[in-house]
């Protein structure tokens, strides 16, 4: 099967330009049921590696290249032809994402169906989220870092296109533009950590550039700036402080998009990126220990936000920022395995969350929480698979979060306490806000009688999927987890393990140093966790049964209802802070200043064009033209009485001289011009 | 002797009356004079021993030409022509652009000061005539249906006009 | 006499001719003025001809050639200048600006 | 024989338009196309035999012209003018269809038009520098007029402008020409001669010949500070020249630079680099700036031109095969992206006359195809991976890399502002809600705009996934312009 894998990607382009250029907008068109089917045949291509590599079957990783375009290029002062490879590269954390990838972008899809069934633009959105799959899919199977930054950059587009959906509404409008330029001001910084990379190694291959690493052959300096560079990327991509600003926006979009954004394909890829480039951050300690912090950082404030927040689908974006922070931080503190474990879990049940509450506004028809309550009397399945989620999310044994964090945890234990602390209160936050968030939504007294009364259980297109991610975020962990599958699933690379299939690797001249080496090199290697310390006892059982079961409880009591006074309370008495968390921060603030001061540069920069440059070098040279013009114009008028008209502007000036030699009619005005010049030549030529 | 006077006193007629043709104000003078200047042409040519020539330049300038022109001239002119300037303002341009242009051509002229007839002239008429209707047989036909064409051209501006 | 004489003859007569194509106002001037630089061109040929290769009068053919162009050429050029008159009502060369852009 | 087909075709064409009465449109336009056409097919035929592999100048064709000058009618391609001679071809094709649009004076503008594709053919095949001269003067003269007659508002003072700024360039130009020649001990123009003598002549006269040379290329490409003749050309151009001058007319500055400057002057060109290097990020930056600040499409998309360009000084500046590739493909992606775009404010500026950004609103809804080809051609010009816009521009940065990092990392910003006013455009022009001024005003495109933009747009896809068809015809030619 794995030879088909790279069909993977591209089955979803094409269903999405069919769907795309295949018919007009018709909502009982048959056409997206192209896009389920492809991304149906994509999950089963995923499964079929992933149960190949789980039983046995399958060696992985499996790197295939083809020959993309020539190049020519320069390194170390010799300029040859190189011929770029573009190629698949499945290592078992690729294999897994495949299939978690596939199968969310399945649900959502099925999902839309019910959901999207009345918009005008039915059809356009399953080419855009088959797109969207489709560029998240390159990024995970690409051995080619160039590639790869080709399809987080369309995944950036699509990103653009669903947001702005809407584009009628100025609220996706805006939302659309400030997630493509956050994004792109990240961007910016995986662009220049590519440059370097090629700049230093000569390649853009993944398993080379592991190589390059694992050799030693890249300076600790330049290792450290690119790293940095991939770090800027993904902060903008996985929505990490401070450029987080722009995925609460992005819930303007569709509920199932934003399902799709925040949980398997945009953010994902940020985490994603920094852990196929893993081997850059272990080189350079600095990036890795700013990763920990920044992750911890963006947890927190995150996590904070989604404390005060009111709307359903903005305390799940903060909790996805939140999530990604756990992820960031992991990956900062050494814990590969549980930033890439974490995110597969997460994906899941991030995933039902959004399409959980995409149900309930569906049935409610508004985002705002203090609306809803009571739900689980109407809506018991969508509840269920809701309580699920939340369960999950906050780490309660044996739901996959579960695992995932405490992995998580344990990482940032044998990292740094500083590190560990605050995140084991983070996470408790997080199991306070999304009990929370089910609390105020299912549970209590309903507040809006209208809406409660006219709140029904969604279809069955809508639920199955709910109860299919459920059944994942249920399981996933536990199964992850069971007989140290994990660490095979998600082997942390280390910069010793390929060192010698370089060695081994005949150096030919027509390519760059050290290029031309086995492709199956291995990128890492299973290995064992290293000796590492577990928690201690009283945290490894404690958080699990008491700390995190204490802080939902609290939650639940506190926005049990029918009055929130404790919670009331809470707000006027930590009125500052409250007032900071609900103005996000103030980033929201900082981005439009910024944004305010570059269009004030621009409008300096405009001025500056038209008034000094312009005048300098271009009036400037016309005065000079000007003086020559009147120059022979004395001497015209001297001769030849009726040419130019020294009267006026430059332009004047030349319009007439050119008119009236060009175009002024008299005859005897052009015999003058032979004459003169005849009588020039007959005299020149004839005394010489 | 009788040579030089007669080619000094053809060459006076020629010029002066050539700058008559172009200063005189009134255009029915300068068409006579014209005719006066291609004259004493033809007379040049008689001095040069070119009788055809002579005979084709009275024929055809003197009493063709020169008497066409006089035609249109009295035809189109009128009363008021001779109240008008009839030279423009660019004269003194045009004067420094013949005066820049006679330095080269005289001097041209001066190079040959040493040149005299190789031998006395001799009837040319009859190698004209052989020359036309054997080796310059096509240039003569040719010339014929130019003649033809101007001919036509002149019927055909003429006639359109007058028949509108 | 020299073959210097006629082409100082020759060229005062070319010069003329051009002096006046030049400032004649009257686009009859004009032609007659370019007869006489006809002219000065046919008195060169014959006199090239004379001082220079009696031997084949090539140089009176072409003049005889040139006679007629000039014939033709001046035929046409009236035959214009009435039809341009009845339009226009003037044959001062000034009034003419049909070139014009 | 075939370059001077290509080249000359259209020129006979533009005589037989002469010919044409002036009522007759439909034969102009027929002829028109004929000449373009010729041209182009003539190209499109040289590709098959294009040899990939051989760096030197291919389908030579010289004789002699003035021989008391030295100076001979001599013509070949390698793989840095090939490339743009297609582009040229393809572009007036392109622009031509474009020209249908033009109702008044027919006649005389097809003539300078096909005029102008002769010049411009010309400059790129000419391997003799006074060749060459000739033909990038011609340029000038029909630029002049197709602006002057056919233009906006302040036509005349655009192309009086254009006109006496590339023009007092191009003086400097051909005294830096002479002093070559007169430098040359073997009193030649050919330009293959030259590029062998170059190398030898001294630092310091290298230096003085390149400023020459550069003055007048820097006017054309537009380089800062010589590019505020660009945006008020564009704005008051009409259509299909806007077009031209963006995707040709630039070009032959950038070429100049490569073929002139860098191949005879290697030391002037060295002793050079640091200002041009600092130039190109003032380009890249200073163009994106100003395009945000514009509130006129056009303008906007002239300033645009001014980025985009930066990036070919940018990867000329690097002195690496990559940059040198990226420069070259960059400027055919230019041409062809902001030829696309160029058309497509042409298209709604025939619908409602103006080109003020915030005069529209929600266009995206009422027409859809027009929405998706300026959302695409825009998201190419801002450099989206998978278009074309995205390979050129990466090459040129990745060329220029190792030897300019600051520089290029400042250059990085670039990109940001480029997406920043692209994005803006879009939202302010085609999101939001509907503008009801243009109720019923506002039909989608004619098939002959599609004809016009379809062909561009299916190349900026087909080269953005696929760039090896461009690059492969470069690709020998660059390596052996860096092994000197």
């Amino acid at each position: 099967m794995i030879e088909y894998a790279w069909l993977i990607p591209l089955i979803p382009v094409a269903a999405s330009l069919i769907i795309l250029f295949g018919a007009k907008e018709d909502p009982h068109s048959p056409l997206p049921w192209i896009g389920i089917g492809a991304i149906a045949v994509c999950l089963a291509l995923s499964a079929a590696i992933l149960w190949g590599f789980v039983s046995g079957g399958v060696a992985l990783p499996y790197e295939k290249n083809w020959d993309w375009f020539s190049l020519a290029t320069t390194i170390g002062g010799q300029s040859f032809v190189w011929t770029v490879p573009v190629g698949v590269l499945i290592d078992p954390p690729a294999a897994v994402l495949l299939f978690v990838v596939s199968l969310v972008s399945l649900m959502v899809q099925v999902y839309s169906i019910s959901y999207m069934h009345d918009d005008t633009r039915f059809k356009r959105f399953f080419a855009f989220v088959s797109f969207f799959t489709a560029a998240m899919l390159g990024l995970v199977v690409s051995s080619n870092i160039l590639v790869g930054f080709m399809c987080w950059e369309l995944m950036g587009l699509t990103s653009y296109l669903l947001i702005g959906f809407w584009f009628e509404r100025p609220g996706p409008c805006e939302a659309q533009k400030k997630a493509f330029m956050t994004t792109k001001l990240g961007d910016s910084g995986l662009y220049l950590a590519l440059l370097l990379l090629y700049a230093k190694t000569g390649t853009f291959q993944l398993t080379q550039l592991h190589q390059h690493f694992a050799l030693g052959l890249v300076a600790p300096a330049a290792a450290t700036v690119a790293a940095f560079g991939i770090l800027l990327g993904a902060m903008g991509k996985s929505a990490q402080a401070p450029l987080m600003v722009w995925l609460p926006d992005a819930m303007e979009g569709p509920t199932p998009g934003s399902a799709l954004i925040h949980a398997a394909t945009m953010v994902a890829a940020g985490i994603l990126v920094v852990s196929k480039l893993y081997f850059v951050f272990l080189a350079a300690p600095l990036a890795m220990e700013t990763a920990a912090w920044l992750g911890l950082i963006t947890a927190f404030m995150a996590a904070a936000m989604a404390l005060v927040s009111h709307d359903i689908k903005r305390v799940l974006a903060f909790s996805t920022v939140s999530q990604l922070g756990f992820m960031m931080c992991a990956l900062g503190c050494g814990g590969f395995t549980a930033g890439l474990f974490h995110l597969t879990t997460h994906a899941f049940f991030k995933a039902l969350l959004f399409l959980g509450a995409g149900s309930v506004i569906h049935a409610v028809h508004t985002n705002d929480m203090r609306q809803m309550g009571g739900l689980s009397r109407r809506m018991l399945l969508t509840f269920a698979t809701m309580t699920v989620a939340v369960l999950a999310i906050s780490g309660i044994w044996p739901f996959a979060g579960f695992y995932s964090k405490d992995m998580i945890l344990v990482a940032a234990w044998n990292h740094e306490k500083a590190i560990f602390w605050p995140l084991l209160f983070t996470a408790l936050m997080t199991a306070f806000y999304m009990t929370r968030l089910l609390t105020l939504t299912f549970l209590g007294d309903d507040r809006d009688h209208e809406r409660f009364h006219h709140a029904h259980e969604s279809p069955a297109l809508i639920t199955v999927p709910l109860l299919v991610l459920a059944f994942f975020s249920l399981t996933a962990g536990m199964a992850i987890a069971h007989d140290g599958l994990a660490a095979r699933l998600f082997p942390k690379p280390a910069l010793t393990a390929a060192a010698p299939a370089v060695a081994a690797a005949p150096a030919t001249t027509a390519t760059p140093p050290a290029v031309g080496a086995a492709p199956a090199a291995n990128t890492s290697e299973v290995q064992t966790p290293e000796a590492e310390q577990e928690l201690p006892d009283w945290l490894k059982f404690g958080i699990p049964a008491f700390f995190v079961p204490g802080a939902m409880l609290l939650a639940f009591f506190m926005y049990r209802g029918p009055k929130f006074e404790a919670a009331e309370s809470i707000r006027n008495t930590f009125a500052p802070i409250t007032t900071l968390l609900d103005r996000r921060w103030y980033l929201d603030d900082a981005f439009l200043a910024l944004v305010a001061f570059c269009d004030q540069v621009a409008a300096l920069a405009f001025w500056i064009d038209a008034n000094i440059v312009d005048r300098v070098f271009v009036d400037g040279w016309g005065l000079l033209m000007r003086i020559l013009a009147e120059i022979s114009n004395f001497f015209d008028g001297a001769f030849v009485d009726a040419t130019v008209d020294g009267v006026g502007g430059l332009s004047n000036d030349l319009g007439v001289g050119l008119r009236s030699l060009v175009a002024d009619g008299q005859v005897q005005e052009y015999m003058m011009y032979a004459a003169i010049a005849f009588s020039l030549a007959a005299t020149l030529i004839l005394t010489r | 002797m009788l040579e030089h006077i007669v080619f000094y006193s053809l060459s006076a007629v020629v010029l002066l009356s050539a700058l008559a043709v172009v200063t005189l104000k009134n255009t029915v003078h300068s068409s006579l004079m014209l005719g006066l200047s291609l004259a004493g042409v033809a007379g040049l040519y008689a001095a040069l021993g070119a009788d055809f020539l002579f005979a084709a330049q009275i024929m055809v300038y003197v009493s063709g030409i020169a008497v066409l022109v006089m035609f249109v001239v009295m035809l189109l002119g009128r009363a008021s022509d001779l109240h008008l300037r009839q030279v423009n303002e660019y004269w003194v341009a045009a004067l420094a652009v013949c005066g820049v242009a006679s330095v080269g051509l005289l001097r041209l002229a001066g190079a040959r000061s040493a040149t005299f007839a190789a031998a006395a002239a001799q009837p040319g008429t009859r190698i004209i005539g052989r020359l036309f209707l054997g080796e310059y047989l096509l240039p003569f036909e040719l010339i014929s249906l130019l003649l033809l064409a101007a001919l036509l051209g002149a019927v055909f501006f003429t006639h359109k006009e007058s028949a509108s | 006499m020299t073959l210097a004489d006629y082409m100082t003859v020759s060229a005062l007569l070319f010069l003329i001719g051009v002096f006046g194509a030049l400032t004649r106002r009257n686009i009859i001037g004009i032609l007659m003025s370019i007869e006489l630089m006809f002219n000065a061109a046919n008195l060169n040929l014959a006199a090239f001809d004379r001082f220079l290769h009696p031997e084949g009068l090539i140089g009176q053919t072409l003049a005889i050639f040139t006679i007629t162009v000039a014939a033709a050429e001046i035929v046409v050029g009236l035959a214009l200048l009435l039809a341009i008159y009845r339009n226009t009502d003037t044959t001062y060369v000034e009034d003419f600006h049909l070139l014009k852009g | 024989m075939m370059l001077s087909l290509i080249t000359w075709a259209p020129l006979v064409g533009a005589l037989l338009v002469l010919l044409i009465p002036k009522e007759n449109v439909k034969a102009i336009q027929g002829v028109g196309f004929l000449a373009s056409g010729v041209s182009l097919l003539a190209s499109l035929l040289l590709i098959l035999s294009f040899d990939r592999a051989t760096a030197g100048f291919q389908f030579p064709e010289q004789w002699s012209w003035i021989p008391s000058f030295n100076v001979s009618y001599h013509l070949g391609v390698d793989g840095l003018s090939f490339p743009l001679v297609l582009l040229t071809t393809f572009m007036s094709f392109i622009a031509l269809i474009g020209s249908m649009g033009i109702k008044e004076r027919v006649k005389e503008y097809f003539f300078w038009f096909l005029v102008l594709e002769t010049g411009m053919l010309g400059v790129f095949v000419a391997l003799d520098l006074i060749l060459f001269y000739v033909f990038w003067e011609i340029t000038l003269v029909p630029m002049y007029f197709l602006i002057g007659v056919w233009g906006g508002p302040k036509k005349e003072f655009a192309a009086i402008k254009f006109f006496l700024y590339t023009l007092s360039g191009s003086v400097f130009m051909l005294l830096a020409i002479l002093a070559m020649y007169f430098h040359n001990p073997a009193r030649t123009f050919d330009m293959i001669e030259m590029m062998k003598a170059g190398a030898t002549w001294s630092p310091r006269f290298q230096e003085l010949v390149f400023l020459g040379l550069y003055f007048g290329l820097a006017i054309k490409i537009p380089a800062f500070p010589f590019h505020t003749w660009l945006p008020l050309a564009h704005v008051e151009a009409p259509t299909p020249i806007s077009v031209i001058l963006a995707a040709v007319l630039l070009k032959m500055g950038v070429y100049g630079l490569l073929r002139l400057c860098y191949q005879m002057l290697p030391a002037g060109f060295a002793w050079f680099l640091p200002a041009l290097v600092v130039i190109a990020v003032i380009n890249i930056v200073y163009g994106a700036l100003c395009a945000m600040a514009q509130t006129d499409m056009k303008k906007m998309v002239a300033y645009s031109s001014v980025n985009h360009m930066g990036y070919c000084l940018l990867g000329i500046a690097g002195m690496t095969a990559a940059g040198f590739s990226g420069a070259v493909l960059q400027m055919i992606n230019h041409g062809i992206i902001t030829g696309a775009l160029f058309l497509l404010v042409g298209v709604i500026y025939d619908r409602a006359h103006t080109r003020d950004l915030s005069a529209f609103g929600g266009l995206a809804a009422r027409l859809p195809v027009y929405f998706g080809l300026m959302a695409l051609t825009c998201f190419a010009s801002l450099g989206l991976p998978g278009l074309s816009g995205f390979v050129g521009e990466f090459l040129c940065f990745l060329g220029a890399f190792p030897l300019w990092k600051w520089q290029t990392t400042i250059s990085v910003l670039g990109i940001i502002a480029t997406a920043a006013f692209f994005l803006r455009m879009i939202q302010k022009v085609f999101l939001g809600a509907f503008n009801e001024k243009w109720e019923g005003h506002m039909p989608d495109m004619t098939p002959r705009e599609l004809l016009s933009v379809v062909p561009l747009a299916v190349l900026t896809v087909l080269f953005g996934v696929y760039p090896k068809w461009p690059l492969d015809l470069m690709n020998a030619t660059v390596v052996a312009l860096l092994r000197k």
